[in-house]
């Protein structure tokens, strides 16, 4: 294993130490619970936006607290979602009595823990919503099983929240908005190689010089799919076509009912992305994969988009939500509208996202 | 009968198992998962075992208390939730005293099963770590209602968690990150299952050392 | 050799497609020769700053054109500097009337054809400098040799240039602050693996996996030398030392006179970086290290220079000037004065650095 | 007296070498350098060799000239401003006509290597393509001095080049990108001067080749 590290058991603080003092003009780290927040949090009146995860995918979440994003991110050990009392404490901390949304990432742990951590925290008279992003088109069955992972649309639902919270939406309107984020998006994800957490030291998985994955997580985990290596164009237009032929895609949603005062079971169906929209197109490194690779793949995107078309009113290339030194690519595209399109254009001020 | 000596000893000897078996259990979760259920059990029972030092004075309900919200605060993931709620569910299902019947063990394992279940709504066979303990339970309910020897009981209970785990092998996940494989996740044993199995087995242990003391 | 790429002779024209359409918001892309400029170029009476080289340092140069700093870039084929014509036709197209810098990076490649790329535009009028960045403290010989490579403060001249020219600065007082960056400047830097040139298809050096390079250039070339791999904290500590330890520099560097109208050589001394200075701090991934890891080596850095009595005035941590998927890190550090730091924080638009 | 077409097949015949040796060159950068010098000079010499084609009309000055502006904008590195100033310097020297005088050739290399050592500045023993151009200058120069056949003397050129470009081995280098390693540039061929023998052993086959036929 090559790592830039020290002792394997402080990997996590030490890093965390240093972005704390490298971002100190936009945030501040508590220890023990961990978490990072805005510096002038709480914000009175502003709905508080916490997300968190496994670390391992910077700058994904904690590159996204400041202004106009995050108020609070909760990163766990290297791949493994954070426990309850982190988001518990940052729900205190940054909750300016608007409430709190809870933005979750679809893993099993992830939604747990969030859950476990809404429930502590509605005890404390906070209002929490979680909001579930299942993104990633690759997972196809999803009524008996822990349905699609949160990808690339994640890291939109956090831009774009946030700028709505800054607006002055309230937790309902922000709730609605979020959970339209999740509806508009896809993504869909591809490793050359693996990737090496240091508690383990070895690869997450084996693959061949010749052989990738399609269809992967950001977890290091293998994909849906394991096949021969393709060229750029093969694989983009593999992961085009992944979230382009989706078909409606319904699942059972667990989210919180402040109706009900009780969690439930919400049926949702995403909106396909087709002939005449226009979207916000993300080509994201896995970690490891030049920047330069990822425009040869927005190239054929595009024409890929355009045949289909599509419009790209924005894009993204680089690297959002990464697995460490995975050499890959994923492609997020959001369906977008007037709305979204506002607040994803907003003032942003994070280490991982200036504009 | 069962003793807090003998509850402390099974969470002791479940922190040597899980840091024995940690990279096997990482392994199994490389396969199928992504590798971490090894490090993560492994962190959990660590810092159980360092806590259980401040516990001399604790009820066995007050222990396993301290177990749930140790292992919630600790083991993120999937696992943390989960066995945190077997432990929160089943110590809430007992007497706080310093020794519980084996109607209160059973209570506690049909409480804390119950809670896995509301928590991650997996049934058996979805090939998850209910796959072992509901076996485990099913047969220790059958032994304790036959008035077996508590030994005797949790032997059986430990060797019905081992065939679960097993029974995973040839299983498509349908929940927890597995499921993303698909058919893919087959001819893999389920990293969960296999550190219940653990759990259960530790505790027969630390029950037949302690009786045959 | 596992890439997104296609044919490899495409790989570039398809990446700058991509690049051009990605961010046809900022800038445009020429093609035959090949360099990127400001869509909004010429901007009348100020003064247009040109770099270039070869391409595999992404974002480096393209990544730096738009408003707040370059005017154009010129990438030559990966890893080999681009050719007299590209910057030549660059400096035509982008010359608003108040003349043109070149920032060039201290390769024999670099210098020379950029020095021929300078003479051409003369003939046709325009008044161009050339000012080379010279900042990699690792070589040490220099009187008979090409001396010190252009590393992390070319991205800052570059950044500090581009405000001072929006701020009206003149083409002799740009060419002046250019160089006090270059002087106040110094860079180093280590790889913990090679990288793979399209073109190659195998790694540019071959390294175990119990062993680093130190002192290595961007250009996945093997470093001043090769030892036993060490923890961060260890190899953070090289790198700082070999910044604040080293010796007054003094070399020559070829320089334009407009009074001779001709080439000099001009000596010049490196400003020391010590107790009670000021700096901006940079930790750049070589392109394929995680970012987390970078927050690693931040830490010791941050810790090492306080120790020092520096204080870090700004902080950089990420992919600024990069070596395809090479693991490593280099850092950098531009002591500086209020002139340097306003510049520094001025607004700036590119694809590669937005504030 | 070198005739157009000798020119035209030394030039082909470079451009032949460098395809062939494209590996070999970039494997010697790779060492000392950045593993691309085969690449530059392959690179740019298939596009002298795409070039000649539409230069069947012009003289040999012009010819050259082409091939030093092919050069400049194809290759790139520190191979291309210093091999196209060669050929530029050189062109600049002869007259336009369709064949040169041996004197002319000696010219061409003079002045040639006169314009690489101003622009790259670089002197006999720096590890650089100087220190085969050099040697193999004078060896020709001597030769033409002494009257001999041009075959022989290109023949002589080229055996001095290659023997310039072995002795760069033990060299530490003080120019280019090589000169970053010191001392760990020592027990490595240039690849530059070797390609620069390629070059003149080029023309050495391509003069005695034609006269033999
Ligand atoms: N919904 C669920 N119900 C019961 N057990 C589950 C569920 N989801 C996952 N598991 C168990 O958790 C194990 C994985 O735990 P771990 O690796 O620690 O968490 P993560 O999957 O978040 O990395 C699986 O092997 C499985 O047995
Ligand atoms: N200043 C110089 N003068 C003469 N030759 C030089 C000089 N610098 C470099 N060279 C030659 O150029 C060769 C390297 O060319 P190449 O690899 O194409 O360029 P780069 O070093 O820019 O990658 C060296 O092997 C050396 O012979
Ligand atoms: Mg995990
Ligand atoms: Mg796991
Ligand atoms: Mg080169
Ligand atoms: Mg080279």
């Amino acid at each position: 294993m090559k790592k830039l590290i020290n002792k394997v058991d402080d990997v996590l603080n030490e890093q965390l130490k240093g972005f704390a003092s490298a971002h100190n003009d936009l945030l501040k780290v508590n220890f023990e619970p961990t978490f990072a927040y805005r510096k002038d949090a709480p914000i009175k009146n502003k709905v508080a936006l916490i997300s968190g995860g496994g670390s391992g995918h910077e700058p994904l979440h904690n590159g996204y607290v400041g202004s106009g994003m995050l108020d609070a991110a909760c990163p766990g050990e290297i791949f493994t979602s954070p426990t309850p009392d982190q988001m518990y404490e940052a729900a205190k901390k940054v909750d300016g009595g608007a409430g709190v949304l809870f933005i979750v990432k679809n893993y099993t742990g992830d939604v747990m823990n969030f859950e476990m951590a809404a429930d502590m925290a509605r005890e404390d008279g906070i209002d929490v919503r979680n909001v579930i992003i299942d993104d990633d088109v690759a997972v196809k069955d999803s009524l008996f099983t822990a349905g699609r992972r949160g990808m690339g649309v994640t890291v939109l639902a956090e831009k774009i929240c946030g700028a709505a919270a800054d607006a002055g939406y309230d937790l309902d309107q922000i709730e609605a908005l979020c959970r339209k984020v999740n509806r508009h998006g896809k993504s869909m994800g591809m490793a050359l190689t693996a990737c090496i957490t240091p508690a383990n030291g070895t690869p997450s998985f084996d693959l061949d010089e010749n052989k990738m994955e399609i269809g992967i997580g950001i977890h290091g985990e293998p994909g849906v799919e394991r096949m021969e290596l393709k060229s750029a164009n093969e694989i983009t237009q593999m992961l085009v076509s992944g979230i382009l032929d989706d078909e409606n895609y319904t699942r059972k949603l667990h989210e919180w009912s402040s109706d009900k005062n009780d969690w439930v079971d919400v049926k949702v169906t995403d909106e396909p992305i087709g002939n005449g929209d226009r979207v916000i197109a993300m080509v994201n490194s896995m970690g490891g994969t030049p920047i330069s690779e990822l425009y040869g793949v927005y190239s054929k995107m595009e024409e890929l988009l355009e045949a289909a078309g599509i419009e790209i009113a924005r894009s993204m290339v680089g690297h959002y939500i990464t697995s460490l030194e995975m050499q890959g690519v994923s492609i997020t595209l959001l369906k977008v509208d007037n709305e979204l399109l506002k607040f994803y254009d907003a003032p942003v001020h994070t280490p991982g996202w200036h504009q | 009968m069962i003793t807090k000596q003998e509850i402390i000893n099974w969470l002791e000897r479940a922190g040597e198992i899980y840091e024995k078996q940690r990279g096997y259990l990482t392994e199994l979760d490389k396969a199928i998962g992504d590798a971490d259920h090894g490090n993560n059990m492994n962190r959990g029972f660590q810092k159980v075992t360092e806590n259980l030092a401040d516990h001399s004075d604790s009820d066995i309900k007050n222990i396993l208390s301290m177990v749930a919200k140790t292992l919630i605060s600790s083991v993120g993931g999937a696992a943390g939730p989960l066995y945190g709620t077997l432990f929160l569910k089943g110590a809430g299902s007992i007497d706080a005293s310093d020794e519980i019947s084996d109607s209160d063990l059973l209570h506690f394992w049909e409480e804390g099963i119950k809670g896995v279940q509301a928590r991650g709504r997996a049934e058996a066979g979805d090939k998850t770590m209910i796959d072992s303990l509901l076996p485990a339970l099913e047969t220790l309910k059958q032994s304790i209602g036959n008035n077996e020897e508590i030994t005797k009981a949790l032997e059986k209970a430990a060797q019905s968690a081992k065939k679960g785990m097993e029974e995973t092998i040839p299983l498509i996940a349908k929940k927890g990150r597995a499921s993303y494989l698909g058919e893919r996740s087959k001819e893999h044993q389920d990293p969960g299952a296999t550190s219940s199995y653990y759990l259960v087995s530790a505790l027969a242990e630390a029950v037949s050392n302690n009786s045959s003391e």
